[in-house]
Order: structure tokens, then sequence, then C-alpha cells
């Protein structure tokens, strides 16, 4: 699991970006690629639960904070290009004179707004996962932290309807970045940057799971003090994964908003969070592919069962949680794996599956 | 005056609302390491159970008195079906129970959204709540003494079970050290299923009291379910009064807020005041000494 | 490679009152075996705790102008000070190449950390050949045998170039042909660095020690070279007197605080609703 | 080898950028300024009425929060649906619904209505209760000159080519509401609402109004949607001593908000409270009886008319009724009946052709509530202000009348307290 063979991986993602750049765009209609588009925002940040959770073994359960930042960095410099010089329609009902929020007032940059959607990320995940990590809260307690602080900040957003545009969140962008929103063709070039981004996200993965940090955060979520005693700060390493995931949320929050159209508070709570991790587990957290897949099938499934069978598909997802951590806790890759591993060398069990750690135990 | 006591009084009652609602979760999640997220669903079939008691008794004088043991016994089957079904299974990985039991909630607010009328049910109020009693001058609402009183029972029980009672000290011994408990001819597995059976039960009567409060519907545990466990990670882990004063201290300073400022943004302060007190304090109010966190 | 010596003086660590290490002084220098030897709850581990940070002690533990006492457990094994554990804990997912490499990396710069590793590097050769792990070299560290998974702490310990090794039990569970291929590699190691082993088998004390300290109840009871130690009425009453306490150990009402838990102590056991995360946090691990 | 996978790595790298840069290049679309680019005119209708059917969408949420109150209006629409086709259909074609679930979230809103306007090929689209949910679908409706048909009550200021609103606007509600108020000569009104835009804007405008009307606002409360424990703002309720309660609450909140009332020692005597999201089928739902408070609606089941009779009666006779007949639910039917007016009066499906026929302000529709008449500027309908009584069956006995139709005023034009500089900034910001 941890070999990953280079060149296979590598062809995957090329055959991968294939698909998504060159193929889909010539098969699907606007509608269904408007949809992959979206299934790729989710995809980006699960590709980072994947890192965080599935590598770090940090449950990351409030990625929607994250892609929040993304998301309502980019969906407040479109909502101003959309405005103009003026002052959102949004605002206007609730006190037609005041003037924009401070806040806001960068955001009429694009310059700005794009740094925001890096730096925030980084700026918010770092401070937050240097104090938790530093003070060693992980577990249950670091999942259930971070989902109350996606609860908070959706809460937050619903009740600040003048700054934020509250529940029914920010809509009707009409340019983005110059570029008619409206244009099949810019929205297909939309589409593409975020096909784009997705696989950049993966290329940036595989490198991180090959290197030496790879194998150190791996090394750290299966043996955290183990780690402390070759003389690293574990804090660091999973620092660094907690942020590539909230950098990677939070790119895909910004793509979110031009190719769905309109960001909520819905969109980020614990319900949107725990869908991601739905994806990742589904598809397989440790591995390279399964989180992106994994997140792109529940989106897929969210749109056309969810359409077919709205009140099955609820069920589905609650029994897919069961199933697939009940019986296959490293997703569907697993099972793929695990078949071409008895392929290979039959009657030889996977180091993983006899590898029990007692490290946590033996620590004095 | 009464800006000063309504939020202390109110404030106590929705701290013994969420304690209530914290008090399994402090059982399954303190002694036995399981992350119940589908406890706020326990909670709904506590308040359903309330519903259809009513509907069979038809006062509901009557009704509430009987809902409570009825609930507590009905949610608790209910956990003892997940606990063998599935949790079983899991004690080896307690992150990935959090993720099975989502999906256990979600499973089971869609059934009773297709059980039950979409708009919810209606459990009323027995006659003896109404009323206030003046208290330095504010007309306290009965219904909330008798939350408080409902949780403080749940407690003292608790506690005496725990630490009275041979099972009660079964499960601490387990708690303590699951080998040799089951050297000396203690039985874990039933020692777990009991403990899941009490945990889920209290959320029953939890959600007896909470359709007291408020509606009775498929989505009414989605509330509970987070606030509960900052309460329990709050209070320290497997302890009983951390929990207590935890919940106690987050009801009044939610109300404080919600009084002084609106009751969407108290709801956000409360939730960063406990998350940067957990940051400040991380093994929660009282606690065993431990070197890190679950 | 080193001349610094470790130091201890006065060394107290106390669990919620119960005193587990109450004022322990020894030393170590490069080239020596030191042994520290005792029944168990006699504090061993628990000084090992404390120099490496995991427990929190009073009193010093130098090594060479360094306190070693009040750092953070990373901060230590910056200094140079490594130790290996009762359970051996490599990690089992990583094979043992990958397991020595994480060992290597401190010294490495940290943007060489996101780059592939392309080649082994010289010091894990070594310790590789040294521990006579090299055949294992692809092998997934879970899949390695109990003597196996404990040399390869060592040579973590070595590429990570620690000057001071502490072994915990380090052959506990080996065979007698393994236990004398670790005493000779360990008389090796010790060559150049300080090494110090806490231990409960006799025979292999007597047979690779040049000192050895013995700890009772958390006391320094005794110490001096394996005949001198032998030769201690003392010693002999503790270990002789209460009927070989050494096999029967795990028996002894005396809690070994370290080895069941802090949580377990008794004085703590007492609180409230009583939780320990201790099983909590013993079944953390996932199987995967 | 490391030197091959480098190599690779570099060639999809650059492929894939390549890939982007071309495709970027090549299918750079409109920019801003370029007025003849994109947008409508390259949208292009894909409805199919050559057979004997007409596709329409029904988006209702039937999971999440809000299933609690739509699965309802999803249903009435069925019925409606069922009711056509039994009489021969629109100009003769039968309709073949498709129904979504939009799952009480906004995006699944906008992206549905995408769904039914280009893959389904609807007709027209009939569902959506939150404001919320109607502004995410307002932008895609507009964007593929689709039309869509608004059956809640809402806080007007809004206006589009693309919907059809058949609940009421601001003027046809809350503003009967406050006259009524004056009439029984309230000096002291208590606001509270959930914490969304409709209570926001809503307040925002009782608030105007009730300077005018010499009522002092003497609180303003709100609580997130998704929470019920409403005890401590009714302290601050009861503390503040109002005459009346003007409560703009939505959904299960409501349950809280009525039991923390009666635990506080409130009555209907002495402080009521007027609704304007509490009906027929809230009412039963509350866990206290709620006898002697009021409800701000156009329509009640209780209202008196052979068309209402007929409707209460088809209703209980369906299969997946729920007992009783409300306002949004009333206002789900007209939608249905409204689009059969407008299509046949234009003579056919197609959008402009709709609207156009609209324009002839000639669209009367026999409604449960009384005749409805389609204001073709606004696209709202006229609508009775009535204001209902909770009585022991939790039915509602009309207490106050507007006695005629009311006019929609989304923009309430026809209000002098309403400043005119806001009414224009609104205007402008509705486009």
């Amino acid at each position: 699991m941890t070999k990953l063979r280079p060149r296979l991986s590598l062809f995957g993602i090329g055959a991968f970006a294939l698909l998504l750049l060159g193929v889909a765009p010539l098969l699907l209609t606007d509608h269904w690629l408007g949809n992959l588009g979206k299934y790729c925002c989710w995809a980006m940040a699960a590709v980072g639960i994947g890192l965080a959770w599935g590598r770090g073994g940090m449950l990351v359960m409030g990625q929607g904070v994250f892609f929040a930042l993304g998301a309502y960095s980019m969906a407040m410099h479109l909502t101003l290009e959309t405005a103009g010089d003026g002052v959102p329609g949004f605002m206007v009902l609730y006190d037609p004179l005041a003037p924009l929020p401070a806040f806001w007032e960068p955001f009429r940059s694009a310059a700005f707004t794009l740094l925001a959607i890096v730096l925030l990320p980084v700026i918010v995940a770092g401070l937050l996962g240097y104090a938790l990590f530093k003070r060693r809260v992980k577990g249950a307690y670091f999942a259930i932290l971070t989902q109350a602080l996606a609860v908070a900040l959706a809460t937050l957003i619903s009740s600040t309807i003048r700054e934020t545009g509250g529940d029914t969140g920010l809509s009707d962008f009409k340019y983005f970045f110059g570029f008619v929103l409206d244009d099949p063709a810019n929205r297909k070039l939309v589409y593409l940057i975020t096909a784009a981004l997705l696989v950049v996200c993966l290329l940036v993965v595989r490198q991180l799971y090959r290197s030496r940090f790879g194998e150190l955060l791996v090394a750290t979520r299966d043996a955290e003090e183990r780690v402390r005693f070759l003389g690293y700060d574990p804090a660091n390493v999973k620092l660094v994964a907690f942020v590539g995931a909230a950098l990677m949320a939070s790119i895909g929050g910004a793509m979110f908003v031009p190719i769905v159209g309109i960001i909520t508070p819905a969109e980020i709570g614990a319900a949107a969070s725990i869908l991601m991790i739905a994806g990742v587990a589904f598809g397989g957290r440790a591995s390279l592919f399964g989180p992106a897949l994994g997140a792109m099938a529940v989106g897929w499934g969210q749109s056309s069962l969810g359409s077919t069978w709205p009140d099955g598909w609820t069920y589905i997802i609650g029994a897919l949680f069961i199933v697939v951590i009940l019986f296959l806790p490293n997703g569907l890759s697993s099972v793929l794996a695990r078949f071409t591993a008895a392929r290979r060398s039959p009657g030889e069990q996977p180091a993983a599956a006899t590898a029990t750690l007692q490290l946590e135990e033996a620590k004095s | 005056m009464d800006a000063l006591i309504s939020p202390l009084l109110n404030g106590s009652a929705q701290g013994a609302l969420l304690l209530l609602a914290a008090l399994g979760l402090s059982l399954t999640f303190g002694q036995m390491g399981v992350i119940n997220m589908a406890h706020g669903e326990f909670l709904m079939i506590g308040a359903f159970t309330a519903y259809l008691v009513q509907q069979v008794i038809g006062s509901s004088d009557l009704s509430i008195p009987v809902a409570l043991p009825v609930a507590f016994v009905v949610a608790g089957l209910f956990g003892l079906l997940l606990e063998v079904s599935i949790i079983r299974w899991m004690y080896h990985r307690p992150l990935d129970t959090l993720l099975v039991t989502v999906g256990v909630g979600l499973i089971l607010q869609q059934a009773a959204l297709q059980i039950f009328p979409s708009q919810g049910v209606p459990v009323e109020k027995p006659g003896w709540l109404n009323g206030q009693v003046t208290v330095f001058g504010y007309d306290w609402p009965l219904r909330q003494v008798f939350t408080i009183l409902l949780a403080t029972v749940c407690v003292a029980a608790l506690s005496v079970w725990l630490k009275s009672t041979a099972f009660g000290r079964r499960i601490r011994a387990t708690v303590q050290n699951r080998d040799l408990a089951e050297v000396t001819g203690i039985s874990t597995r039933t020692v777990d299923r009991l403990t899941f059976f009490v945990g889920s039960g209290l959320a029953g009567i939890a959600g007896v009291a909470a359709s007291l409060i408020g509606g009775t519907n498929s989505q009414m545990g989605t509330q509970y379910i987070i606030p509960a466990f900052l309460v329990v990670a709050a209070g320290g882990i497997g302890q009983l009064k951390g929990t207590v004063v935890a919940a106690w201290a987050v009801g009044v300073v939610l109300s404080y807020f919600a009084y002084w400022t609106t009751g969407s943004l108290a709801q956000v302060l409360a939730f960063i005041l406990v998350i940067v007190f957990l940051q400040l304090r991380p093994q929660g109010l009282f606690t065993v000494r431990t070197r890190s966190l679950v | 490679m080193t001349d610094a010596s470790l130091v201890v003086t006065d060394l107290h660590v106390e669990f919620s009152g119960f005193v587990a290490v109450g004022g322990v002084s020894f030393d170590a220098h490069p080239g020596e075996v030191r042994f520290l030897i005792g029944p168990n709850g006699a504090g061993k581990t628990t000084c090992i705790d404390a120099i490496t940070g995991l427990a929190a002690a009073t009193g010093s533990a130098r090594l060479g102008e360094q306190e070693l006492l009040g750092r953070p457990v990373h901060k230590i094994v910056r200094l140079g000070v490594g130790r290996t554990f009762q359970t051996a804990s490599v990690f089992n997912e990583l094979s043992v190449l990958q397991n020595l490499d994480i060992a290597a990396g401190r010294h490495r710069h940290w943007a060489a950390l996101l780059r592939t590793r392309r080649d082994v590097d010289p010091s894990i050769v070594q310790a590789l050949e040294e521990t006579g792990l090299a055949d294992e070299l692809a092998t997934p560290a879970g899949i390695l045998s109990h003597g196996q998974k404990q040399w390869l702490e060592i040579a973590m310990l070595l590429v990570q170039d620690a000057k001071v090794l502490l072994l915990d039990e380090p052959v506990a569970g080996m065979s007698q042909d393994e236990r004398t291929a670790t005493g000779e590699l360990l008389q090796r190691v010790a060559a150049k660095r300080i090494v110090l082993v806490v231990e409960h088998d006799m025979d292999f004390m007597r047979r690779f020690a040049t000192r050895v300290t013995v700890l009772h109840q958390g006391k320094v009871l005794s110490h001096g070279t394996v005949a001198e130690v032998q030769a201690d009425p003392r010693v002999q009453e503790v270990y002789l007197g209460t009927a070989g306490a050494a096999t029967t150990a795990a028996m002894s009402v005396v809690p070994d605080v370290s080895a069941v838990g802090l949580a377990s102590s008794p004085a703590v056991s007492a609180v409230g609703l009583a939780g320990s995360p201790q099983t909590a946090a013993g079944t953390q691990q996932q199987e995967d | 080898m490391s030197t091959t996978s480098k190599r690779l790595r570099t060639l999809v790298a650059t492929g894939a950028f390549a890939t982007t840069v071309a495709l970027v290049l090549a299918g750079c679309g409109a920019r801003v300024g370029d007025d003849t680019g994109g947008g409508k005119s390259s949208a292009r209708s894909c409805v199919d009425t050559s057979g004997s059917t007409v596709k329409l969408g029904f988006l209702n949420s039937l999971t999440g929060g809000m299933a609690i109150s739509e699965k309802t209006v999803s249903n009435v629409l069925h019925m409606a649906a069922d009711e056509i086709n039994a009489a021969g259909g629109i100009l003769g074609k039968k309709i073949q619904y498709v129904q979504e679930d939009g799952a009480t979230d906004w995006p699944t809103f906008a992206e549905k209505t995408e769904k039914l306007l280009t893959q389904d090929c609807v007709g027209a689209i009939f569902g959506g209760w939150t404001s919320s949910s109607r502004k995410a679908v307002k932008p895609v409706v507009e964007k593929h000159n689709g039309l869509f048909f608004y059956p809640v009550q809402y806080e007007g200021l809004e206006a589009s080519p693309n919907i059809y609103y058949t609940g009421a606007t601001t003027n046809q509600q809350i503003i009967p509401a406050m006259d009524f108020l004056a009439s029984k000569g309230v000096k002291k009104l208590f606001l509270a609402g959930s914490d969304y835009v409709f209570p926001r804007t809503a307040n925002a405008i009782i608030k105007l109004y009730a300077a005018k009307l010499g009522i002092e606002i003497v609180g303003e409360e709100y609580v997130p949607l998704d929470k019920d424990d409403w005890t401590t703002q009714v302290a601050k309720i009861k503390a503040a001593k109002p005459d009346f309660i003007f409560n703009t609450i939505n959904g299960s909140s409501n349950v809280g908000f009525i039991k923390a009332y009666y635990d506080a020692g409130l009555t209907a005597a002495t402080t009521p409270i007027i609704s304007v999201s509490i009906a027929e089928e809230e009412a039963p739902a509350m866990g206290h009886e709620v006898t002697g408070h009021y409800a701000s609606w156009n329509y009640f089941q209780s209202l008196k008319t052979d068309t209402n009779q007929k409707f209460i009666d088809s209703w209980k006779a369906y299969p997946k009724s729920s007992g009783v007949t409300s306002d949004p639910m009333e206002a789900a039917y007209i939608s249905l009946y409204l689009y059969k007016a407008l299509v046949e009066a234009a003579g056919s499906f197609d959008v402009d052709a709709v609207n156009a026929a609209a324009k002839k302000n000639t669209i009367t529709f026999a409604a449960p509530e009384g005749t409805v008449t389609l204001d073709g500027e606004n696209h709202h309908i006229s609508k009775p202000g009535n204001i209902g009584r909770i009585n022991a069956s939790n039915q509602f006995d009309i207490v106050w009348s507007s006695g005629t139709f009311i006019k929609p005023d989304p923009f309430l034009k026809g209000y002098d307290w309403f400043p005119a500089n806001i009414r224009d900034q609104l205007v402008k910001a509705a486009g």
C-alpha cells in the first residue's frame, strides 16, 4: 500500500487527466460537465482528506471550514465583480445606506482574492493545527473539535446576513475574472481549470506519498510516540499534512463557486463535511486515487440516485458508511490492491493484515 | 435583576438538557471509547417514544412519567442492537465507530421521516408542569425545574449504579483493565452490552425531555450531538462530575450570550469558548492523568 | 564518538503522590555496557522515561554539559539520547529500509524530506550489516521476527546517531542464540557510545554487563561490577530472599506503574466515573 | 527508473498544462462588456411538445430539514397534475412530471433546475419553499430562459421574467397583518424570527410600517433555523411586555418557541402571537394547544367557497393526503393551474409566448381562495388578505379580511412609508 509502483501511478494520473481534460469535455453535455466540475471540487477536498486522514491519521471532520475560506473568498470577489462599484444587492435589503463591510473591500482585487484562497487556509490551518497538535489533541477529540468548528462557522455565516448573505449564501455571479460566466465556452474553461487543479493536487500528493515525508507521515500516524523518539516533533509532521489538506479544500471551494454558481453555509457545515469523508472512506482513505474517485462517485450518486430515488439515496449513503467502514476500512481500492496482491504472490499475506501495533502501550 | 437571574436559571435548564444528552455519551465514549454519532438519533427515538406512549395513554399528565422508563428501554434496545450488530466488531478502532454511527444516524433519520408525519409529531406537556415558581423575582417555568430534577436523578442513579453495584464495579474493572477483568471471570461482552444499553437508554430519557422543549421530528437529534460531545470532552473523558459541570457551564454561558447578543451569535460564541477551553486544557475539567488524548 | 558521560543525580519521579523513583543517582560512560536491574516496580523503566522526557522528574540528568530534564522528548533525542521500548516498536507498515531511513532523517534538511529516496544512506548500510538485517531491507517491519524487530530498533538508534542508547529489556522473548548475538552487538556498539540496558535476565546481565546498578523500590540498592553486585547481601535478599522474585515478578504486589499505565495507579482509579483513557488509547491503532 | 519517472512526470505535467492553455485560448468566451456573447441568446429551449405529453418539473425538498414542509407541497402538485390530466391535460397534452429532490440544499436546487431545464427539457418547474432555494434557482432559470413557479409567501422585493410567484408578497400578508394589529389597538410589538432572509427582510419592512402606524417595536429576536430552544429569548420577550408577538419563525423551531412561550406563562389572552408560518398543518404539531393565536394568510381551509370545498374534498380523497389544506398547498395548487391558463392563453408552451400572454393581464383562475388575477408586469397574483384565529380544532376562524383582493406590489411602490431611495437601490440590485 505504501509502496506506490511509481510508473503505474503516474500512468494512472495521466489517464485520469486525459479523461477529465480530453474525453469528458467532448462527450458530456454542459450540465453534466458542470456536475463533473463540482465533483472535481469535492475531489480536491477529498484528496486533502486522504492526505490528512488516510496517511496522517487525523480525522478531519471540519474540512468545510477550509472549503469555506476558499469558496467565500472567491464568492466575495465574484459578487463584487458582478456588483461593479456599488454594494452587492443583498446588502441593500438590510441597511441600504451602510457601506461595504471593511473585510469585503480587499476582495475587489483579483490578485488579493487569489492570494487569499491560498494563504487564508494556510494561516488558519497553521494556527489551528499548531495549537491542537502541540497540545497533542488527536483521535476523536480532534475529529469532534474540527467538526464543531465547521458547525460554528456555518452558524456564524448564517447569522451574519448582511455581511455574508446568511443562509441564502452568495450567488448570481455574472463574471469570472472578466469572463462572462453564462457563456458556455467560459464555463468549459472554468471546468478545465478545475479539472487541471485536481490533477495537480493528485501529482502533489503522489510526490508527497513517495517522498520521505510520506513515509514519516505514515510512521507518525501509526506510532506517534515512536517518531518523537527519533528526534522529530510529530506535531510538525502532522501540521504539514493538515495545512496541505486545508489548502486543497480551499482551492476546491474556490472553484466550486464559479462552477456551481452559489455557495451557502450548508455546503461547509457538519453534513457537508461528513459527506466529504464518506467519499474518502468509500474510495480508500490511504490510497492515491481512492479519495478523489470516491468523492466523485458519491457526488455522482447524489446527482443521479438522489434524483431517481431520493429516499433511498439517504439509506445508501448511510449503508455505505456502515458497510465500507466495517468490512473495507481501506475502501474499495483495498479490494483492488488485495486482488492484485493475491495474483502476484498467492499465499503470502500482506504485511498490513498481520501487523498489529503495540506501540502506545509500550510507551514506557 | 431579571437580566442577570433569568439567563442563569434558563441556562441551568438548558444545561440540564445538554447534560441528559451528554450523560449517555459520557458512558459510551468515556467508558468504552466508542464515539456514537447516532446518539442524537437515539434521543430522537426517545422523543418519538414519548409521542407513541402519549397516543396510547391519552393523558399527558400520566404519559410523560410512563414514557421516561419506556423511552429508556426502547432507546436502550436500539443501542443494544447497534452494539451487538456493529459496534462489537470495532472496539479496536474507535475512530471508525464514529463514521459507522454517522451512517446509522442517517438511516435512522430517514426512517423516522418516512414513518412519522414529516412535519413532526406533537408531544404535550403534562398539566402539572404548567406554571412557574418565582425565584428572585423571576418566574421560573416548572418545565425547566423538571428538566433539572430529571437530570439530577439520572446523574445520581448513574453514579450510584457505577459506584455501588456489582455491575458498576464490573464496568469500572473492565474499563481499567479489560484483560485482567476477563481473567477474573467478568464477561466483558456482557459488560459492553449493558453499558451500551444504559448509555443509549439515557439518550432516550433525554429525548423525552427534549420533546417537551422543541419539535419531535426526524431532524431533532442533529442539534444535540455536537454540543453533547463538546460537553463530554470539556468535562474530561469518563468524568461524571466533569460532564455535569461542563454541561451546566455551557448552558449558562449560552443563555447569557443569547440574552446579551443574539441566539445565533450565542451558539457561535459558546462553541468557540469550548474549543478554546479544550485548547488550554485538552484533558478537560477533571481528568485522570494521561499523557495524550484518545 | 563521544567522550561525554551520562550523569544522573538525585532523580525523583512521582505519579499523583506515588513515588516511583526516589533519589536515584548513577552514571554511564562510553565504552561500557551499563546495566540497570531490579525487580518489577523498582523504577528502572521510569528512570529511562525520566531521562528521555516521557515522565516529569526532578533532580538532574546530564549528558556532558547538557541538562536533559525539562526538555521535550524530541529535543532530548536531538541531543543524542535514543531509546528502545519493552515491546518492540517499529513502524510495521513500513519496510526495514524505510524504518531506518526515517531514523536517519533528522539530520536532513527539511526540503530533502519532500524528495523521494534515491539511494541508501551509508549509515544505514553500516547499521544493517552491524545488526545482520541486510537481507531484510525490503521486508515490512511488521513481519519480522521478534528478535529482528529488536535489532531493527537498535539499528534505528545507530543510524540516528545516538550518543546514548537506552535499551528497555532488549532480549525479552529472545532465544538463547539471539540473546548472545544481541549481547555481542551491544558490546560492539558500546565501544563508541553509552549503552544503558534495563534487564530482568540475570544470565544475560552476568555475561555482558561491565557495571551494574540495582534498583529497589525506587532507590539505588547497590552498584558496581557484576561480581560486586552479586556479592552484595542486600541484593541477594531482594532477589533470593523473596523466593526468586525475578521469575515471579509479574505477580508482584508492588504495582509496576510504568507497565500498567498511569491511570490504574491506585491513587487515580478512585476518582469519579473513573474512566481510564488507557483502554481507548491502547486500542486506538487501527487494524490495518 | 527514476529518470524515466521524472521524464514521464514532466511529460504529463506539460501535457496537462498545454491542454489547458490550448483550450483556454481556443475556447475563450465572452468577456465583460461583450453584450453579444453567451447568455440567454445562446440558450435554446429543448422542450419537446410534439407528442401527446408535456414534461413539467417538480422541485421540492424530499429529504433534509425542509422535507418537513415541502413533501406536502410536492404531493399537492401531484394531485393537481392528476386532476389536469384527468380533465384532458394542457392544450390537450398530458402532464408527465419529473419529481426532483432539492434535498434542503440550495446548490442542489440550482443543479436540479439546470438538469430539469437542459436534460429533461421540462416546460416549467414548480416548487421551492425557502427564499434561499428560490434565490438559488433564479439565476439558473434566467440563464436558460425557463419558467419557475414559486408557491410560498415570501419577503417580496424581487422580480424576474422567469419566475411566477403564487404565494403572497409582503403587501398581501405582512401589511394586512400590521393593519390588523393596528385595528386591534396594538401599541407594543415584539418580533421573533428564524435567522434567515425572510424574517430579517419581513421585520425590516414591519419596522418601517410600524413607525408609520405608531406601533413601538419593543424587541427583536432571531434563533438559527435548526435550533429549537427558545427559552432565553422568550424570557426576554416576557420582560419586554409586548401587546403582541409577530412570529416569522419557520419550521420545527416554531414548536420550541410555542413550548417556551407557554412554559413562561404567556397566554393568548395576555400576549397573543400572530404568525406568518403556522398554518393548518403546523398548528396541531405544536405539542400545545394554540387556541386564540392568529395567523395571516390568504387562504384558510375554513374559507367558505365552493371551489375551496372541492379542493378540500379532492385532497382528503388523495392517497398521499395529509388530511388538512393550507396556504402554501393551495398556492402550489394554483401554480399548476395558472401555468395551464397561461399556456392555453398563449396557445404555446414557449416561454416568451407565455410571458407575452401574461402581459395582457387577463389570466385568471378560480382558486380556492377566490378568483385570482395574474399581474403580467410583476408575475405575482392578486390575493385576499385574511387573518385567522386558531380554534380548538386547530382550524382558523377568519376574524379580519381585507375585503377586496389586494394587488401584488412586491416593491411596495404604493406605500409612501417605504423610502424611495431604498426601493430604487433594491430595484437596481434586483436588476
